[in-house]
């Protein structure tokens, strides 16, 4: 059941995060081991003398890959909805990750601009990706505003905490059997990644995790495969826990051995 | 005229954003601009006359999470 | 750094049980899928008619993998130490699973036997791979037994429960850095291996979570694919999660767009 | 002479284990054997003597965890 | 530091709701043990022949304690408000507990809703005690809405599950030093609720968890127990959790009696 | 169903440690406060000069309350037999917290040691405490070799963890449903005790979680209800946690306010 | 004219509420009334006319959580 | 003669553990005694006699958790 983000069908399950990498040859590298067709990007001020934008983009151009541009730091919905106009025109894409943010200290999404914001983006015509918390009635809103995929966090952004709150994913989940759901930051290691795809998700988004890694190459490969193995075992209909224990070598049979 | 570009106060003569962001280095460059707060798309920033006082963000492609 | 099994270094992290599955073909079918190069295998009573053991014989030679007979159900010294004799001659092997198992209901190891057993099962030619507990008193005294590599259970068998108890696995890491250490039985998905692995465990052991998944092929190689991730991400140096939040995008150079 | 075969009476002449299993039906086959829950490896078989009431454990390879 | 609602000072930190005990009495029995000073009710229809509502009427009038009437049941802004009225009218307080639910399954708020409904009975002269998730951008925005205290859920009404979500509501209460806090629903034993106090909350809201207990009367005495221990212990600075162990007993002067 | 601690009844259910307290009318108070009818000591070499076991001896003395001498520190089973013989003639009691330490990092019981020197002082008239783990074989061993009381960890003496590993200790009540259990060690606040006595324990013994909090008395005060309230709660038969929420206030009746 | 009291059809000659309520029986109750949605304060039900149609809810005190 | 006392070496003349006891100032204290890791009980210590490096462990009650 392959999901579909706005139309598009994408094969990898790992959405990568392009920043704070020790070197572009690293991120290059690392986008690369992590199978993503999808990295996300950003905006910032550039000086008439600077280049910095000019080579990332060429680099970003280079990779063929889709990008998704992000509004990250946008604390109103004016900013965020400007943000996401310069972004469709300088990336050529209707794709945005929406980020309204409250508080600079968890980086969570302000909901109430963000439902607005998204509202504004979609009749706009851009294709909305909202970073959001796991609440029902948030979703429900940015799907009434016209969001066909939804990204709660895991945890705060860059914190590797991983799920903080699994019941209220659960239920998410469970409230929109057939939305694409990507679990959007707070992620540490690839065991937070296959869990999340265990509960059912359909993706994953990662930046930190993977850049600030010993060794962002073999995180990003690690992440894709965890990524890949949770999905798989949520198709393949894994065992329910259960509280006692059950022999796996059957016990009929048993030579007596004793006196 | 004294308008402020990503911050900073420029002095500039330019009538329209286009060639005041021609003067100011700009020129070819991959940028998206705002004024105002507004956002401002390529093809009307020759239309778009600055005033004193005015706020012009000029962004470019960079890394992102 | 691949860990050595008593002198046997495996590229594959996952030892695989032959035990529970729908049918022959399925079993075949998991056991490549999962990569194992190791499987384990138990014995049971046959008369003079039956041919099962015969076949189930000439299955196991047909993969060509290494055998680890287990002394599943013995629930003495003796009885594991006859068992484990019987084991040997009939897969012509020295390697061993050694269970001693107290309690039916929890399956847990009763270790007192576990340790006696070893140490007269070691002394005899055997390489014991114990089913233990995390206790690290018992784990000492299977090192000093001879015992060269160590399994402790993650959860009771068959419990798909994941990891009772983190805190007791990481201690016996941090106690002993160099031995091999494989969790044994109580795995449910994937995300329960990569942890296992993040940890620092040299492998993981399975049976019912692949044998009884809804689709035991897909599962064995969903967990195979997790277990590399795991072990990948413990050599990448994960970060350590934080309390607070921090940006992965960057804040200096955000264009100021509000009023 | 009546023994146990896997928890079964059964009624062989045998003298030898080894005998015993061949009038049981192991010929040739793949086993490991106790007798009296002491293992007995097969090149000894022959020169263990069965006794009224022994307890004889046959086992075959099966599927395990 | 004992918090101020809404001027009102109350020495007992639990608030207990008088709904599904097996009996008036046995509900009369387990609001004395618990020791509260405030219990929530609600509304309901009443046809002209019917006596209940009077009756029960009475009956709260009788314990002569505060009441903190419910919107139980509300889906929308004008439900909710229309409700605070009629509350305000037939138990003349201003306080009111303002429920506005998104979702059956979950009973979680409708922070839209609850936000604008917070602002129009603020505005209006209420008092309100908000229910509400642990989001910290609803919080701010009840807050402005003019609410001096919030009350987060532990987990779904009537779910006994307990915290959810301690990480966020550690980040609720570290971003309201001084707001009055109170946890609200979900907890199913007193450990749930001593945990909650041990966080630096100041009061927990509770009433299924005592009145489906096999025994109402002795579970309300519990969490009241459980939450003044908490409490007391927040207070009392607790020692901080540490990886190693350290010896209770020092270990200088120890006898030597080995060989 | 008070539990009998070798023919001794306790009305509380918290044995207090005397270790590690600023000072000795803090711990005088810390013990009054906790209503402890039981405190732990220990034994320690003194010079013919010094006075300071007397001086505590006297102290101790004056309490009236009932003693537990630990075997702290002992590595051996020879260190534990003779500690506890000395342990006998100097406090003339029967009663012996046996501790036989493997590693001194976790400080966690070597079950080898510790069943072996419980059936030693078994037979010779002790009746012992022993200080174990959670597996259920040691404890099947533990009571074969006399014991009466077990004290199984929650976590490492003095890292305030809580209970490290929830699963094992229900298994052991299960296992053992009319045995005296005592959580010994580890715990940090007054909601670990409480869960403890949740899971159907007897009682709890601590020490570093009350002596080294900023507030001794208080914290001694505040476990003693947190345990007393966990034992109630216990006994009233609590909700079991469901994954979906239910409505405290029924839905019958409600008013029908919208358009 | 006929309304609707707590959902149920009613058949009512009553010009205000006051009156309605005191012909319904709730004479002398602890209740508090909304009419079509909105909030009627006790003082001020005498004032309100009822219309054909009218949604009348009429609500008692009751257990909550 | 040399001995050990709580692992000091100390000089006593002592014949017994119960008069070394006493010449080392524990005269009357609530103490324990064990020699050579061997638990000795108070009324036994006038039949112990010690020997020259005999290890004697002199404990008393202490906090313990």
């Amino acid at each position: 059941m392959a999901r579909d983000f706005y139309g598009v069908e994408l094969k990898s399950r790992l959405l990568l995060g392009t920043s704070r990498y020790p070197s572009p040859k690293i991120l290059a590298e690392a986008i690369t081991a992590s199978g993503a067709e999808v990295v996300t990007v950003s905006l910032r001020r550039e000086s008439g003398s600077e280049r910095g934008g000019q080579t990332f983009w060429s680099f970003i151009r280079g990779l063929g890959l889709r990008v998704l541009p992000n509004t990250a730091g946008c604390h109103t919905v004016k900013e965020a909805v400007t943000t996401a106009h310069m972004a469709r025109e300088l990336f050529d894409t209707k794709w945005i990750k929406l980020e309204v943010i409250r508080d600079d200290e968890t980086l969570q999404p302000d909901v109430f601009g963000l439902v607005e914001a998204a509202r504004v983006l979609a009749e706009d015509g851009f294709e909305v990706f909202p970073y959001t918390t796991e609440d029902l009635a948030v979703a429900d809103r940015l799907v009434e505003a016209g969001c066909k995929v939804l990204m709660p966090w895991g945890a705060p952004i860059g914190s590797a905490r991983g799920l903080n709150n699994v019941y209220g994913l659960k239920a998410l989940r469970a409230h929109f059997p057939d939305l694409p759901l990507v679990v959007d930051a707070g992620l540490g290691v690839p065991s937070h990644a296959a869990a999340s795809m265990e509960l059912g998700y359909d993706a994953v988004l990662l930046n930190t995790a993977v850049a600030e890694a010993g060794d962002p190459v073999a995180m990003a490969k690690a992440f894709a495969m965890a990524i890949e193995a949770g999905r798989m075992a949520f198709a393949a209909q894994p065992l329910e826990p259960r509280d006692m224990a059950q022999p796996s070598t059957p016990m009929i049979g048993r030579a007596a051995l004793g006196d | 005229m004294r308008i402020f570009v990503n911050g900073d106060q420029r002095e500039v003569e330019a009538a329209t954003l286009a060639v005041a962001l021609d003067a100011l280095g700009y020129g070819g460059k991959k940028i998206a601009t705002a004024v105002n707060g507004r956002f401002v798309p390529a093809p009307t920033r020759q239309n778009v006359t600055l005033n004193d006082g005015d706020k012009v963000e000029v962004v470019a492609p960079m890394q992102g999470g």
